[in-house]
């Protein structure tokens, strides 16, 4: 990501972290797998966005892939998951809302600083920044939440966070590959055992 | 040539007249705690008639006693004798000098001690037992400062060699607070071990009250001739040790003329004379020590020993 | 069979070492080597045979001989781990061909391994499994600082493990004083010094009577022989005379925390056992006062001591597996090991009595024996050894001597204890009067090794006239001008102690007393009844008397656990004494209790719980917890990163 | 165009000889998943890991580092050693599974054969690949295969701890994932954007000219990310519970090979990191998680009643001695490591296998109590098999951890005694274990006693333990050494 393209795609990655921190404000499941959706379009976007700035074609591919699996086919199987199930709208947030988002904000916080230390390129610091963030703040959401969709939303915010640090990078290799790789993680994590038996 | 031959004499005649006194002296030691009770006394030759009697009759023993039992009287008295053949009395320079070691002294001691004690458990009698626990046991609190008072005097000479320490000792080398301190704890384990501490006196024939003595109450014919000469023998050997240490003076060597050999024979009669004596004032002059308190009094022996052999090196440190 | 034929194999190859140590240390012991290329990944192992290891290959190798003679008698109890027996010797002998620090560590855990092993031969008996997780909660560990130790000592010169490089480049300052204290721990508790020694009585008293044998004797003596090859030999000669105060002070201690243990216990092999702690303090003592003289630059004072040392091994080495033999063959003939049990084996077991007599008179340190020669090197070295340093250090010699003569005279204590109730005095079960001698193959190592150990303690000069090449490779300087086969001269010029003529003039003192009697003593003896203080004939339903009016165990070591054991080893005694007329016997029972080595286990035992319940609290327990634990140590990097991951 | 061309190159690189190692299992993970017979099943799996030995056996030979693929000595090694003992293992569940229908369900059902190949396949494609992300899509399909092998018993018990695997494992792929994508990011100043900079014999090459922040930033991740899979403390919760819980032969591959691999993927790092000289240095960290991991260890196995979870627990304390080795860095210390790996991978594998023919109520030590009355071939398997666990003597174990004892007297002499007494503590726990199995009260007999043959494959690897710790051939020793050196 050279300076040819402006502050688009970091304004649109920029908005996959905010969807970070939407997961947490949640307290519903249906809430909860809205912004998992969302924040996939916006993983989506930002692929397509840069695919066309760097005329990689591969991330738009990236892009199509992630809209398609965490964008559509995750959250519309949560939902009827959720339905058929007959769990309670509530999700179990294990420190409440507000520590949450202050423990989000010190992670994010963290993450920058640790950043910060990278002396060049001057222009990745900002997006390993964000990345660090969303896998951050992916995983906080896997820890933190519990009981209907929590995990499997967690997953697959924490491989939205892989795969945007891999559309950020310029010029990475077999992208489309990884990030089918990655959002298998995301899958297996709805077929796992233990889930099917609960 | 010469020397040798004068030496080996002096041994024989020393251990002959070790024979021979120490049934004297337990005599004349009852006799004058007789005479110091205000009794008449048996005669000092007492010991020795009683011995002839015993040694002639026939001996009983008894029916469970083994082939122990009846050898035990006899490594003993071995072991004893071979100890007071070792204590220089009235010459120094015997033909056993090379083996007079304290600590092999202290040793044969032991091996005597021992083997009463397991003769002493042999029959299975009570009384047996209980000589042998508390016999044994007394010597495990005196070993110790024996050994302490081996190792200060040891310290004169660098070595415990018996000789070479007295050799020194009448040199002048041993008139220190050090000595004092060794001497006093000597006597004490010397009063121990010849069963003569306040709780046990061989004069009683209470056997609660028996150390030693106790031991040899199966025992009878030759086996206790054998057995009290041997209890003689201790005590002289005791008192002739205590005896030339205290007074290292008046020891003939082979070197020396016929005036020293003659003055050194009454010089040791003096010396065990006068202790024995003392012994004798002390004993009727104590009354009794309850069996609690003799483990104080051979800690207090052992005491003494350390702080003499700290004292010993405090000495060495300023010559 | 298969067995049977492992024994004799085992006989055989020991038997063959005997001779071939024996025969290279009066060849001089020069050093062969020999390297196998089994052992480390390309490197193999390398063996030695130099004067140290061959000394004490020979007594190793004189006590396998004891044990695989009496592993073939014991062929009736049948358990299969006695095949460790075997494995036992072999792994302690390449300990001792170890010339290398990897042989040695591997030849000592093999060791390890094949004597917890030899515990477990039974399954209905929990007493050999509770020894066993005791040895094992010492042994690993102590392992594990003695490799950390040989770790240090071969880690500053490359990557040449073989002795003959750390030898080059002994270690300095804080290296060599951790070595120090990792080998008084790693080979200490071995050895059984104190204060880890409390797994050593019932381990040894819980083994087989061939596979005890070989514990008692040959344990104790490769313990010590690592002490003195790390601290002696790899250490190299320029460490301070401080090094000698650690076994200056543990020795002594456990001398006579040993020694008055083997007189409560009530075991015939745990006496044993107990006094094998003791033996071992004693020796150890010594080695503190070889290390302090030869700090201070005194080889021959160091030589001195270090022959006392080695000479109370091999005295203990000899004397403890003809004990234990002996008590083997108590229990096998009488049923059982309690000293209540029994008594008045003497009329039926001659052999094993006077065999072990003699052991008992070693252990004791009665003169002409072995046991009384280490003994007496020792105090002359104690003694000598106070002449060498500083006031602190004399001061510390001197009470050491003290302890150590109290530790011997509690030996002949315990000695006589258990000799006298085990052996004489009357039956105290009827199970005791149907014993017999035990068989050839038990008999024939006891009367071999009585026999070797009054050689040794006639003849102490030829065992010490062996050590020479150890001792002047360990510490510059030999006995040779100051021991013959006559007499020890270890100041040269003074007359010292002569074993065989102590000996010959109390056998010329007794043939005077045989004289005697022959000459003026009544010919022949009456039996009769015992006189036992005018008690009356027993009733007829007891033929040997009440057992109970003769002194049992407990009775016989009252006054000294009173007197020594209310101190030293909290001993309570509960007696119950019969009011008067009644005719019930009085009956004492001491509990005994060794504070140190409670101490020891109490603070073992709340460290692992503090440390467990630490560890548990650690992992949480469930998946989400731990998640959070992983962004928090991520975290952590994070700020690690930032703090030192700037260029 | 070059990706097209790029992925045309990988795919003939899979029909190669390395290649059909990783392929083997995966296409048969995948053909099993629809195989319903259970005989059958398990006649193809037999069968395909045989093949899968027999095609790794020839990697040394193969030596070759493309864009997908690299066959260096600790690839073959590595590779070599996964794929005997999933044959092993295999070979083991075939000839023990027969008998108990409660057990058939577990070890011989087509989802087991599948799941087992998987991870399989999983675990040699992380080995052998070249690509860091290949790497860890590896380590994702195996990760993904264990934890489903883990919930398959179907029990309470059974689906926690695969719950717990699953999130823990999870988040340390997802680490490890953004640990790959920084190290790209480092490389791509010295190698240019491409394939080349996500290649790991390329990066080994260049790492000196990589950016040094970034590197210490992507070893802070993948340190931790693979450290999770490698089950060192702190991150081990999933260890003990996924040991216990999982169907025994399947856990024991696992057990073993699994956190191996995780630990050579660590070591290639520590390589990278060490030759660049701006980058933090990597021993450090990584000998404080393999410390704690023994030390942890060693406090904690006290607790552990369940055989099982004893020796996931111990488990963990080896990881962290070989960890440990890796961190200090020295040619000696990582020959002593990697075979540290190896000898306890066998020997676990080993203890694992006779655990699962112990007739019991699931490897409940009070059921393991005289076990050697009972069941004495089995007894005395598994009693050697502890043995050579505890690190004594004459089995390898004690030979690599006086080697890597002796490296860290010398590099880092205060650290020598806690890990000499971390390992010397977990032996103890491990002995007095064994006294009971030896010389415990027999519990009353449940069961008929095991297949002999079923005890082949445990006296195989107990074999292998000592030849290989006590009496290598000089050519092996050789080759141990370059291994080292290479990885340095």
């Amino acid at each position: 990501m050279t300076g040819a393209t402006p502050g688009f795609g970091a304004v649109l990655s920029g908005l996959v972290l905010a969807a970070a921190f939407g997961l947490l404000y949640q307290r519903r499941a249906g809430g909860l797998i809205n912004a998992c959706a969302l924040q996939a379009w916006a993983l989506a976007a930002a692929a397509a966005w840069q695919g066309v700035a760097w005329e990689a074609p591969e991330l738009i591919v990236v892009g199509c892939l992630v809209l398609a699996a965490n964008g559509v086919a995750l959250p519309m199987a949560l939902r009827r998951g959720a339905r058929r199930a007959g769990i309670g709208p509530s999700v179990v947030a294990m420190p409440g809302i507000p520590v949450s988002l202050l423990t989000a904000a010190a992670l994010v916080a963290l993450a920058v600083l640790a950043s910060a230390t990278m002396a060049s390129p001057a222009q990745a610091r900002g997006e390993i920044a964000v990345d660090l963030s969303v896998v951050l703040l992916g995983l906080f959401t896997l820890a933190s939440r519990r009981g209907g969709p929590g995990e499997a939303v967690g997953f697959a915010a924490t491989a939205n966070g892989l795969i945007l640090g891999m559309v950020e990078v310029r010029g990475m290799p077999l992208v489309a590959l990884w990030t089918l790789a990655v959002l298998a993680l995301g899958g297996a994590a709805m077929l796992r055992p233990g889930g099917q038996l609960r | 040539m010469m020397r040798i031959s004068i030496a080996a004499a002096a041994l024989v005649v020393h251990v002959a007249l070790m024979l021979a006194l120490a049934p004297l002296l337990v005599g004349c030691l009852r006799w004058a705690e007789a005479r110091l009770m205000g009794r008449i006394g048996p005669p000092p030759l007492q010991p020795w008639h009683d011995l002839r009697r015993l040694a002639l009759k026939q001996p009983v023993l008894a029916e469970n006693a083994s082939w122990l039992f009846r050898a035990a009287p006899v490594v003993a008295f071995a072991a004893t004798l071979s100890a007071a053949a070792l204590v220089p009395s009235f010459a120094s320079g015997m033909l056993d000098v090379p083996l007079a070691d304290l600590v092999a002294i202290v040793g044969l001691l032991a091996l005597a001690r021992c083997t009463l004690a397991l003769a002493g458990l042999d029959a299975g009698t009570a009384f047996g037992g209980l000589g042998a626990s508390r016999t044994m046991t007394v010597a495990a609190l005196a070993e110790p400062a024996m050994l302490l008072v081996v190792f200060a005097l040891g310290l004169l000479v660098g070595s415990t060699n018996l000789d070479a320490i007295l050799a020194a000792l009448s040199d002048g080398a041993g008139l220190r607070a050090s000595l004092g301190l060794a001497l006093v704890a000597l006597v004490m384990v010397g009063i121990a071990d010849c069963g003569r501490l306040p709780l046990a006196s061989p004069a009683t024939r209470l056997e609660l009250t028996m150390l030693q003595e106790a031991l040899g109450l199966e025992y009878s014919g030759w086996y206790l001739a054998l057995l009290q000469w041997t209890a003689a023998l201790k005590l002289l050997l005791w008192l002739t040790l205590i005896g030339t240490i205290l007074l290292p003076f008046g020891l003939a060597s082979p070197d020396s003329g016929l005036p020293a050999w003659l003055l050194a024979l009454p010089a040791w009669g003096v010396k065990v004379g006068m202790l024995a004596a003392g012994l004798a004032i002390f004993e009727s002059a104590i009354g009794g020590m309850r069996w609690a308190r003799a483990a104080e009094f051979l800690g207090v022996a052992a005491a003494l020993g350390l702080l003499a052999a700290v004292l010993a090196f405090a000495g060495q440190v300023l010559t | 069979m298969p067995r049977r034929l492992a024994a004799i194999g085992c006989l055989g190859l020991s038997g063959l070492g005997l001779v071939l140590a024996l025969a290279w240390l009066v060849a001089g012991g020069g050093v062969a080597s020999l390297a196998i290329p089994i052992g480390l990944p390309g490197v193999g192992m390398a063996l030695a045979l130099d004067g140290l290891s061959g000394w004490f290959l020979a007594l190793l190798m004189a006590v396998g001989l004891a044990a695989s003679a009496a592993a073939l008698a014991d062929a009736g109890e049948g358990a299969a781990s006695e095949a460790f027996l075997f494995v036992l010797l072999g792994a302690m002998a390449l300990a001792v061909l170890a010339a290398d620090a990897f042989a040695l560590a591997f030849g000592v855990e093999l060791a390890t391994l094949a004597s917890v092993a030899l515990l477990l031969g039974r399954q209905e008996d929990p007493g050999p499994r509770e020894a066993a997780l005791r040895q094992i909660a010492v042994a690993l560990p102590a392992a594990a600082c003695l490799i950390v130790a040989l770790a240090l000592l071969a880690g500053g010169v490359g990557w040449d493990l073989r002795f003959a490089a750390i030898r080059a480049h002994p270690p300095q300052g804080w290296q060599a004083t951790a070595v120090l204290a990792l080998t008084l721990v790693g080979a200490g508790s071995r050895a059984g010094l104190a204060p880890l020694h409390g797994w050593l009585p019932p381990a040894h008293a819980a083994a087989p009577p061939p596979a005890s044998a070989l514990l008692g004797g040959a344990m104790p003596a490769l313990a010590l022989y690592l002490l003195v090859r790390v601290l002696f030999d790899l250490c190299g000669p320029a460490q301070p005379p401080w090094w000698g105060v650690p076994l200056l002070v543990v020795g002594p201690c456990g001398a006579v925390l040993g020694m008055l243990r083997a007189n409560a216990a009530g075991d015939i092999k745990e006496i044993l056992a107990c006094s094998t702690v003791g033996t071992t303090g004693l020796i150890a003592s010594g080695l503190g006062v070889a290390l302090a003289a030869r700090g201070a630059d005194l080889p021959s004072l160091a030589s001195l001591a270090l022959a006392g040392s080695l000479l109370g091994v091999l005295a203990h080495g000899l004397v403890k597996p003809l004990l234990v033999l002996g008590a083997g063959a108590v229990q096998q003939a009488a049923g059982s090991r309690r000293l209540s049990l029994l008594g008045g084996l003497i009329h039926r077991m001659p052999v094993t009595t006077a065999c072990m007599l003699v052991g008992a008179a070693s252990w004791a340190a009665l003169p002409p024996t072995a046991g009384f020669a280490g003994f007496w090197t020792l105090f002359e070295a104690m003694l000598g050894g106070s002449r060498a340093a500083g006031a602190g250090l004399q001061i510390l010699i001197a009470v050491v001597a003290g302890l150590a003569a109290l530790a011997v005279a509690l030996a002949a204590l315990a000695a006589v204890r258990l000799i006298g109730v085990a052996l004489l005095g009357r039956p105290r079960w009827p199970r005791t009067l149907a014993a017999e001698e035990v068989g050839l193959p038990l008999r024939v190592p006891m009367l071999g090794l009585a026999a070797a150990s009054l050689l040794v303690g006639l003849f102490p000069g030829a065992a010490l006239a062996l050590m020479a090449p150890a001792l002047r490779r360990l510490v510059g300087a030999d006995l040779a001008d100051r021991a013959g086969w006559l007499a020890l001269a270890p100041q040269g010029d003074m007359p010292g102690y002569s074993a065989i003529g102590i000996a010959a003039l109390a056998g010329l003192a007794a043939a005077l007393a045989v004289g005697l009697i022959r000459w003026r003593g009544a010919s022949g003896a009456r039996i009769g009844p015992a006189w036992d203080g005018g008690f009356d004939a027993p009733p007829t339903w007891l033929p040997f008397g009440d057992p109970l009016t003769q002194p049992s165990g407990a009775g016989f070591a009252q006054p000294v656990l009173k007197w020594l054991g209310t101190a030293l080893l909290r001993a309570k005694e509960r007696l119950d004494t019969p009011a008067p007329g009644e005719v019930r016997p009085a009956r004492i029972a001491t509990e005994a209790t060794d504070p140190v080595d409670r101490a020891a286990r109490l603070a073992a035992a709340a460290l692992r719980t503090r440390a467990s319940a630490a560890a548990d609290r650690m992992p949480p327990l469930t998946g989400r917890g731990a998640l959070a634990l992983l962004i928090v140590v991520l975290a952590l990097v994070l700020v690690a990163v930032t703090v030192w991951g700037q260029p | 165009m070059s990706v097209a061309f790029a992925i045309a190159a990988m795919l003939a690189e899979l029909a190669s000889g390395p290649g059909l190692v990783v392929l083997v299992p995966l296409v048969s993970a995948i053909g099993l998943a629809f195989v319903p017979n259970p005989r059958l099943a398990g006649w193809i799996n037999a069968a395909a890991a045989t093949l899968t030995l027999g095609l790794a056996a020839a990697l040394p030979f193969e030596a070759r580092a493309g864009l997908l693929l690299r066959v260096d000595p600790l690839a073959a090694a590595m590779a070599g050693l996964t794929a005997f003992v999933g044959a092993t293992t295999v070979w083991f569940a075939h000839s023990a599974a027969a008998p108990e229908a409660g057990r058939a369900e577990a070890a011989g059902s087509g989802a087991w054969c599948a799941l087992f190949q998987l991870v399989l396949g999983g675990l040699l494609l992380a080995l052998l690949s070249n690509n860091v992300p290949a790497t860890w899509v590896g380590f994702e399909a195996a990760t993904i295969g264990a934890i489903c092998m883990t919930g398959l018993p179907r029990t309470e018990e059974a689906g926690a701890a695969a719950s717990k695997q699953a999130l823990l494992c999870g988040g340390g792929l997802a680490l490890a994932f953004v640990g790959s994508t920084l190290l790209y990011l480092a490389a791509v100043p010295a190698l240019g954007s491409g394939l080349p900079a996500m290649t790991w014999s390329r990066l080994a090459a260049a790492a000196s000219g990589c950016q040094p922040a970034l590197l210490s930033l992507a070893l802070g991740f993948l340190l931790l990310g693979y450290a999770t899979l490698a089950g060192l403390a702190p991150l081990h919760a999933w260890v003990v519970d996924a040991t216990a819980e999982g169907a025994a032969p399947g856990v024991s591959v696992f057990s073993g090979c699994a956190l191996n691999v995780a630990l050579i993927v660590i070591l290639r790092v520590r390589g990278l990191l060490a030759a660049n000289a701006g980058a933090i240095a990597p021993g450090a960290p990584i000998m404080a998680l393999g410390l704690a991991s023994v030390l942890l260890a060693a406090a904690s196995l006290w607790r552990q009643r369940d055989a099982k979870r004893l020796f996931g627990q111990s488990t963990i304390g080896q990881s962290g001695v070989a960890a440990f080795a890796f961190g200090l860095g020295s040619p000696v210390a990582i020959a002593a490591g990697l075979l540290h790996l190896v000898l306890h991978t066998l020997t676990k594998a080993a203890i694992f296998q006779g655990l699962y023919l112990v007739p019991r109520r699931e490897g409940r030590f009070d059921d393991l109590a005289g076990l050697l009355a009972r069941h004495r071939g089995l007894g005395l398997t598994l009693a050697a098999a502890i043995v050579a666990l505890a690190g004594l003597p004459p089995f390898g174990l004690f030979t690599t951890t006086f080697l890597i004892l002796l490296e860290t007297a010398r590099r880092l002499p205060g650290l020598a005694l806690p890990l000499a007494l971390g390992v010397g503590v977990c032996g103890v726990v491990l002995l007095r274990r064994l006294v009971f199995v030896v010389a415990g009260e027999p519990a009353p007999d449940r069961g008929v006693a095991p297949p002999v043959a079923a005890l082949v494959p445990a006296w195989v690897h107990l074999a292998l333990v000592l030849v290989l710790g006590l009496a290598m051939p000089g050519p092996l020793a050789g080759w141990l050494a370059a291994m080292a050196e290479a990885v340095r």
